[in-house]
């Protein structure tokens, strides 16, 4: 077996310097009778090349989504990742290495993510950023309970246009650690009304801009008025790119930003593994999850990084840890600073721009086709239309046109009674062919 | 080895990425324009290889050297894993897409399953937990959810031995529950009765490591498995250690209601410095209808994800760990793995990763000191610091000397209940040629601190990218993120 | 331009220290004339996903190996490569490092050259090798040019078996060296009379083995023939593979062995780049062309490797040199000895192994189908079949049926009058359901 | 950092590939069965990816730093042409599939070939050869099938400048040519009188290298081709240093007949080490019937390779300069730089190239001797060691303690026409704090050599993975290859 370096003979001298005459001799604490005779049912080791045969076949029963025109959002986007940070990211000394627990020799990952803590915090428009979560929702929902922390109150308001996903987790890890949680109704044409829902019981609310529907939010009347509560502002975004032309949260007020970073660096891996952004303020570090690089010095005075404030972490306080977030998404959180390294300012802001622009057009185009009502008024790179009939099955219809036209809503509330609607995402990698593409299509399938 | 920052290299005008200026750009952002772009700096592209390579050149990985975490399972990661999960047919497909477009990415879900349902013995599995500690989340959860639907909400009480990882205090807590402590016994191993006694009609479950963290086989566990079913609770095991028994045993047949199982420790997925990590969890069948969504059902031949809470398939489902379907591309690569494998060669991973821990620790013995001789280990090898007693060196000085060997360290100062405990994993990737020049060097260590030579220890590592660093100054006046100006430190206390 | 650091700010800054106003100074000795005022006619800069698609729409239109049931070899082979070497050959440190002219940082270069020349010169039964050629071709080429120089004749004789492409190759070289050359004819199902060809006015003699149409050769007589005659045997191989099954030629007395090392580590890349593989006898080491890896001590006396024997190179002896050769195939040649050094002794017996059963159970399905015959009573992994009618309308036919047959032997040499041949090769990538298919296709288009 | 060989760490039981023995084997080798299988060693592929990972890390790269190397421009080599090269419509096509099946690659050459022709204003462009020797092998054989079919046979002189790369003269020697050399002129440049008086019925070609490896642009070229021509000759010029005119000059408008271009120097194409490279050769109108077999043309909008001698469209062709079409994987990579530069890119590179080395001359000529100070330098930077007169220091100590300053040196010794030389090629891929940090590095050891720091000189490097090695041990008595017993070299004496 090609992984396994130690050949019978080996083997044998070992159990010499054992002291033991079988393998088995070292495994007799298990209980005799509960020791597998017999291999487990499965098949037997394969070559490299037939295991690659056996996964392709597989991945040949997907449609991927650069083979077609795609839109398709609903917080995971599709974007265009340079080369060069694929090839980076699998460099040995990064893809092998373990949490820089050891900074001697972990200086690479504890630069990159000292690198990548700065740049989210500077995206969010907020002081700090910790050095990643598992994802976008996982982060809002460790952003409530950091919140109930803060406030010492124990119930959080979800806005109505958070992604349903991030509604579900949140509402999870609440419902399990005897949180309260209100959730109001969605809005799809944006405009809520979260004013109303906010007052001196409530720890958070939290707002996604640019929402579900693809909205933007203006947040700093929110933060004034949960402010003045005594809550915080816990804003959420799902399309990290927006922030290179939507003002940040972080200068509306907010105080806990969370989102996913999945757009830069990261493909779309059906879902993961992607990287959660985690920023807040200076006054709240210590209430942060997860983990953080901070600079030093070294015994000779050179600069130098560490994981620091680990008493808030589960290994030194156990059960009164922040989270118990342990493996983060390291990789993942390289692959975004790469690329945002390549980007910088200027990058990001043509990427941001081309964004929109593309989302715009095909919003036109969109409009256009008989039937189809746009909802928004604003929006960054994803909107939603209304269609006659069932979302559902008008996206069905286009994926056998070969169009994938987007997410029903309905696919992620089944309950909300709102199954005309379709979210609509356009990035850099839509042509102008797709766009085209999609609305013929389209109009074809609601003739 | 310098490296300056990005921010010191880089320039908010340069790009590494050409992306065209969109024509007649008319903004529909409704007056919400961001005012200051962000001060990002941006590398060409010549400039941002060379950073992050050289980066990389002050890192250690696997492929570095011999990597003997206990605990973490750091093993070959294969490159075969890598490729596969890079196929398009895998990266590049969305989580919402329709189903009728991703077969074959529901299909690696099922095959990933059936292999681990098959290797634990257990009902089903839940592929959601995006790592270890979250896998936790949802094993305790699934737990609480069956109580609760069994009118026993009033079970507040979670019973963790003392050697356990700390993230199972830290979970149990998270969601409310209490934490009851119960020691070791002097063999390293976990007694019945202490659980026994620990055991009430509050508890909920047992936390459980098995092979533990003392790197031994419960050999109660089965005992201790029915005292737990017995007092109407659950029994939670943690899957951190899974790779010294794959083929090996079942867990299903010891007892076991819920175990997390780390896909990058014994399925090879890497670490990548901290993560991604992937947390699936397996159930016994009282806990099977507790799973969260989403899960994969066949329905006529064809696969179907059951996305919401409470749909048919769902209708006891825990609720929804997080958005979408959990780390698809660690799937890819733990079936990689499990298929390079197969069935022969997990049982011989196993047998190989024990073998070469107990080669360790029987090469070692004699001058370091192991503090539970009498049992074979597993797959790591526990040594304690009575050996060191008089030198005036430390575990960690020693964890520090093998740095400028050319080696990672082993897990120090875990678990607690030894003291200034080393594990040793030396897992089944490494070949007895690298074990013995891994031994000869802890040999010439041992001799050499006992020898006195404590400079070689105290001021180590010597040749590493960075001598040892100011923890106590990074955590004091925390300095998180560049600044042009001053250090954020001041503001942040 | 994202491959080009300097802003304008900088380039103002470096033309005010080299004291001009601008750029267009430093190209004052191009006659003004001559200078190009317009940019050239080609298209502006485009972004990576625009060369992306490009390149990949290009792409698109070939048929990859492993989309069919595939038999092509003549002289390339198709086989599986572990992932793990093409990972390695592209760690920056060796993609991106020089000819190791600098021993002390290129010692990784330095040491798998000499890995590669004690793995060449095992394979082939020889004492010493060198650090790798352009491809077998260019190798033959030269060891002609070196035979010359050894025997101090000037005549080379080619078996009529040889790869067209490699008597091409050097007819080409000799005519203009002014070298003469006697080819002899094909006798495609073996059994040529070599032995007669021979006599005292040779320098060498070049024998392929497998030969072009699959036939092994008893290297034996020929190599005592030719040293009787005071000329060198040059034995050619362009299946590397068949060395872990067939007797080497260093152990039938050949002089200079000389072969292809693609199939080893390397891709079919549409013909390159390959890796030419070059060994000999130790008293011809210093009239040998190409690069050469030696072993020595540093001036701490720790080991290590320098090239050497340069003297025999063009940048020392310029217009004497052995050969003009500067460049050679150092990457190519580290994917040779990754990929050699996984399989070791045993991967590649079992390798070669498979590849023989492979072709073994072809010739007999193809034999079994009407009007094909198979020429080959002995063969590794490729054979030559006989069919009715013009071979290549054949393979066009079964092209269209989605099978690649393999190639006519009468594109390798057009006036041969050997119209009716196709070479076909199995190997270890071919299943059976590939080899069932072609037999299946091939019944059809031959009814 | 010590790694063994391959063959110290290896065992030949060992594999790192699971291939399966096929069933009821026999063979149809007619006798001709390998008596003793080849003494390889295998490894696992954990072991084998740690050696080579560790290997690695003893090279130097562009990745890792600035690689100042004159007339071998390393550049930046983008990660995006690895992509493209690898694609499977590339990677995974053979020379030999019906040309239905491969149109796209022909297109990419067909392509390629544009662009060269448009970049150099020349007739023809043949793509086969395989580095850039070979291409010059190719150019030179074209001009003699050239006079050869003229009944020019006659002509078997070439003209050489003394300040030419070795392999000009080796190539002209190895079809048969006589070298005749001509010295350079006291400004760097060849003089067009000299040219002239070097010029007779006999002489067949000049070859030239422009820019000429001296860094400087030879402003006479016009006036020296016309008489290579007036002659009866052909101009043959050197490609090597093509970076510093993309854009800015065609050799065509300057009389050029044939040149070859190393597709690894100006368009990116990587090293590797040494190789693989590829070198096109650019014809005039006059050598453009004579260009190698294959070549492709188009014919009723499908694509097709012309590959035998003496085939319509190829009557004059001088032949086959190797198997198949040439190196495909290196006109992909080529092509994606160009596809990405474009012409505005292009020539910026161009210029960025000659800017960068003009600002290192620039930046230095105070503390070191430039031997032509008064031209512009191209995209060289020339140095004499006219300025370590004294100090006990040569070229190669100057060269070897820049490697304990983290750099790879620059090319030394060459041009031969100059004592000492020091060629410095920045190119366009480095920042302005790249080239101001190598600038202040060799600032600082000229200080120091004028100080007599002898010894940060006479016995680097320092830090690097090994001191400096023996070479001449290493050519008296050769070790080429492992042998378990005694080294090969008493035998190859």
């Amino acid at each position: 077996m090609r992984y396994l370096p130690l050949t019978a003979d080996d083997r044998a001298e070992m159990m010499a310097r054992i002291g033991i005459a079988s393998v088995d001799a070292l495994f007799a604490d298990i209980p005799k009778d509960k020791r597998e005779g017999e291999l487990p049912d499965l098949p037997r080791a394969k070559g490299e090349l037939e295991v690659e045969r056996q996964l392709a076949r597989l991945a040949a029963k997907n449609v991927p989504a650069g083979s077609v025109p795609f839109f398709v959002g609903a917080g995971a986007y599709r974007h265009h990742v340079p080369a060069s940070v694929d090839h980076l990211i699998q460099r040995s000394e990064f893809l092998t290495s373990y949490t820089p627990y050891q900074p001697e020799i972990a200086q690479g990952t504890l630069q990159y993510l000292f690198e990548f803590q700065t740049q989210v915090a500077e995206l969010t428009g907020m002081e700090v950023a910790n050095a990643s979560m598992y994802d976008g929702s996982t982060a809002a929902a460790e952003a409530v309970l950091m919140a109930h922390r803060v406030t010492r109150r124990r119930k959080a308001v979800l806005a109505g246009n958070l992604h349903p996903h991030y509604r579900a987790t949140i509402e999870t890890v609440s419902r399990y650690a005897d949180d309260a949680v209100a959730a109001l109704a969605p809005v799809p044409a944006g405009g809520e009304d979260l004013l109303s829902a906010i007052d001196e019981s409530v720890s958070c609310i939290v707002v996604q801009s640019p929402d579900v529907f693809g909205n933007l939010v203006d947040l700093k009347p929110i933060a004034a008025k949960a402010h003045a509560a005594g809550a915080l502002l816990i804003a959420v975004f799902t399309e990290v790119v927006s922030l290179g032309l939507v003002e940040p949260p972080g200068a509306q007020g907010a105080d806990i930003v969370v989102g996913e970073g999945q757009s830069i660096g990261n493909a779309l891996n059906f879902g993961g593994p992607y990287v959660g952004l985690f920023a807040t303020r200076p006054k709240f570090i210590r209430q942060m999850p997860g983990r953080l690089a901070g600079e030093t010095v070294d015994a000779e005075g050179r600069r130098g990084f560490v994981l620091t404030l680990s008493t808030r972490e589960q290994h030194i306080r156990r059960e009164k840890a922040t989270s118990n977030i342990c493996t983060n998404s390291g990789l993942c959180a390289l692959a975004f600073t790469i690329h945002m390294s390549l980007l910088g300012r200027t990058g990001l802001t043509r990427l941001a721009r081309l964004n929109h622009a593309s989302a715009c057009d095909l919003a036109e185009r969109l409009a256009a086709v008989p039937g189809v009502e746009v909802l928004n008024a604003t929006f960054f790179n994803e909107f939603t239309i209304r269609v006659p009939g069932k979302a559902a099955d008008v996206i069905e219809r286009l994926a056998q046109k070969g169009v994938l036209g987007g997410v029903p809503y309905s696919r992620l509330a089944p309950k909300a009674g709102l199954d005309d609607l379709i979210l609509v995402a356009a990035t850099e990698t839509t042509t102008e062919d797709d766009r085209a593409a999609y609305a013929a299509a389209l109009k074809e399938v609601l003739a | 080895l310098e490296e300056g920052l990005i921010f010191e290299i880089g320039r908010s005008e340069v790009t590494g990425v050409d992306i065209p200026e969109p024509p007649d750009f008319r903004a529909r952002l409704g007056g919400l324009e961001r005012k200051v772009a962000p001060d990002l700096p941006g590398l060409s592209e010549p400039e941002a290889m060379r950073h992050y390579v050289r980066l990389s050149r002050m890192n250690y990985g696997i492929d570095s050297g011999l990597f003997p975490l206990g605990s973490c399972t750091m093993k070959h990661n294969p490159r075969l894993n890598e490729k596969m999960a890079r196929l398009a047919g895998f990266a590049d497909i969305h989580p919402l897409q329709p189903v009728s477009t991703v077969q074959g990415a529901l299909a690696v879900m099922t095959e990933l399953s059936r292999y681990l349902l098959e290797l634990t013995g257990m009902a089903a599995v839940a592929l959601p937990p995006k790592a270890g500690a979250h896998g936790e989340l949802c094993g305790m959860m699934a737990i609480k959810a069956a109580h609760l639907a069994a009118d026993q909400g009033h079970r507040h009480v979670v019973v963790v031995p003392e050697s356990a990882h700390g993230t199972n205090p830290a979970t149990a807590a998270s969601i409310g529950y209490e934490v009851r402590a119960i020691p070791a016994r002097a063999d390293g191993t976990v007694d019945v009765e202490a659980v026994k006694a620990a055991l009430s009609p509050e508890v909920a479950a047992l936390m459980l490591t098995n092979p533990n963290t003392c790197g031994l086989f419960e050999p109660d566990v089965v005992k201790i498995a029915a005292a737990v079913h017995e007092a109407g609770a659950y029994f939670y095991a943690d899957g951190a250690n899974f790779n010294a028994i794959l083929g090996k045993v079942r867990i299903g047949d010891l007892g076991v209601d819920a175990m997390h199982i780390n896909l990058h420790k014994t399925f090879s997925t890497p670490h990548g410095g901290g993560g991604p990590g992937a947390g699936p969890v397996v159930l016994s069948p009282a806990l099977a209808p507790f799973a969260p969504v989403p899960c994969v059902v066949e329905h006529g031949g064809a696969l179907t994800l059951v996305e919401d809470e409470g749909a048919a398939g769902a209708e006891a489902a825990l609720g929804r760990m997080s958005a979408f379907h959990g780390q698809m591309g660690m799937f890819v690569r733990a079936l990689a793995w499990m298929l390079s494998h197969g069935a022969d060669g997990m049982r011989q991973a196993s047998e190989d990763a024990v073998l070469s821990a107990n080669y360790v620790r029987a090469s070692l013995n004699d001058l370091m000191s192991v503090p539970f001789p009498d049992r074979p280990a597993m797959h790591e090898a526990l040594f304690d610091d009575t050996w060191l007693a008089g030198t005036g060196i430390s575990t960690l000085d020693v964890a520090k000397a093998l740095i400028d060997e050319g080696y990672h360290p082993m897990t120090v100062y875990f678990p607690l209940v030894v003291h200034g405990a080393m594990l040793i994993e030396p897992t089944e990737s490494e070949s007895k040629a690298s074990l013995d020049l891994f031994i000869a060097t802890l040999r010439d260590l041992a001799l050499a601190a006992k020898a006195g030579d404590t400079a070689r220890f105290l001021g180590a590592p010597y040749y590493a990218p960075r001598r040892r660093l100011d923890e106590t100054r990074a955590a004091r006046a925390p300095v998180l993120r560049w600044l042009k100006s001053a250090p954020l430190g001041a503001a942040a206390e």
